[in-house]
């Protein structure tokens, strides 16, 4: 069990209505359907065009089990130009 | 090119300046200049932008110093380059992003700054936020 | 784009500014702006050079003219052109060529730039006299 | 017979030595042979990559047969930007 510290940007954070949140969970895919439970269908469906850095580095594996206290940042399109 | 090239990539929170920036890739030595300047436009899809706010993550100048070092490594003539992205909130006609590259003939220039624009779209994590003139708003490229 | 796009091309005597080149091909709509500027390099193939001429034929207005207007046709989505050409005597690190597009977004404004390039190159009757440091001089390109 | 104004460009200027001449030529080939012949080895060396353009127009048929007066204009390979 991990503590997770969810940092939402741009659409995902409006979609979210808050900058960050913290869950427990034991797997990025855990702690994704918590806070999508949490936050309803609008989150969901940005969070499917994102992509995830935990503890900056890009998630390539969902269930890699999680440990101690760590920071995923939720990250929509990006639209830089 | 064996000189390592003149590296200069940041995002910045104020206006950005073309001439400025083309400064910073010249050289007695540089027969060609290629810039891009990206600019917020009136209209998007037919709707009426009144404002614009542009939004970084973290990472964002770590990766457009990757950016501007992975392209001039690539274009090994590159005597200079430079990419700006500006955050913050920006109206109609402000400069959003500015890319310049030096080198001594056009092909490298002019490679390099496409390159890099293409770059900057794809790689850096960066978000745009549109303001009509309804008052509604949307986050470019998110559903 | 249906609106007629907005062409400036000519050759000129006087030194070029950038700027303002890049003021003519600016609107409310160019979300997109490329430009390209050629210079006076202080060495040729390892030769140091003190200064350039550059002659135009007669025909080099209408020519200018119209490599502008084949490009902007060709890149449909082009907003604006400008080709300037400078003549006569330059010295080191002074504008030769300067392009610039605008479009609404970057693929119209880089293509059209790198072509209008390669074009002024290829199809502008211009030629180009080199003078070095040891007194010599050449005329590129020729025998 | 056709009364010829050769005008000469940049290299081709400097290997003429002159700015132009005027010449009699049945065809621009016979004009070319001429001038060749006044103005050395150094010109015809430049001619060889030159066009040209006879009252403007490119010249495409070197025996095409010429009358009244004609401009020849000989342009070496341009060098723009």
């Amino acid at each position: 069990m991990a503590r997770v510290v969810v940092r939402y940007f741009a659409a995902a954070r409006a979609a979210a209505g808050v900058d960050e949140e913290t869950v427990d969970a034991d797997t990025v895919r855990e702690c994704l359907s918590m806070i999508e439970g949490n936050r309803g269908p609008g989150l969901q469906r940005v969070i499917r065009v994102c992509s995830l850095l935990l503890d900056g580095v890009q998630v390539r594996d969902l269930d890699r089990r999680l440990s101690g206290t760590v920071e995923l940042d939720v990250l929509p399109p990006f639209a830089g130009g | 090119m064996s000189a390592q090239p003149v590296l200069h990539a940041e995002l910045v929170d104020y206006e950005i300046n073309l001439l400025e920036i083309v400064g910073r890739v010249s050289s007695s030595e540089s027969g060609a200049i290629a810039t891009f300047t990206g600019l917020v436009r009136e209209l998007d899809h037919g709707r009426r932008v009144t404002e614009l706010e542009y939004v970084a993550h973290d990472s964002a100048t770590r990766v457009i110093g990757e950016v501007a070092h992975d392209i001039a490594a690539k274009h090994s003539e590159v005597m200079a380059l430079a990419i700006v992205h500006r955050t913050g909130t920006l109206r109609i006609g402000d400069v959003a992003v500015v890319v310049a590259a030096s080198a001594a003939h056009r092909a490298a220039a002019l490679g390099a700054c496409a390159e890099a624009v293409e770059a900057v779209k794809t790689l850096l994590p960066v978000w745009k936020r549109q303001v009509f003139d309804d008052g509604t708003d949307e986050w470019v490229n998110s559903p």
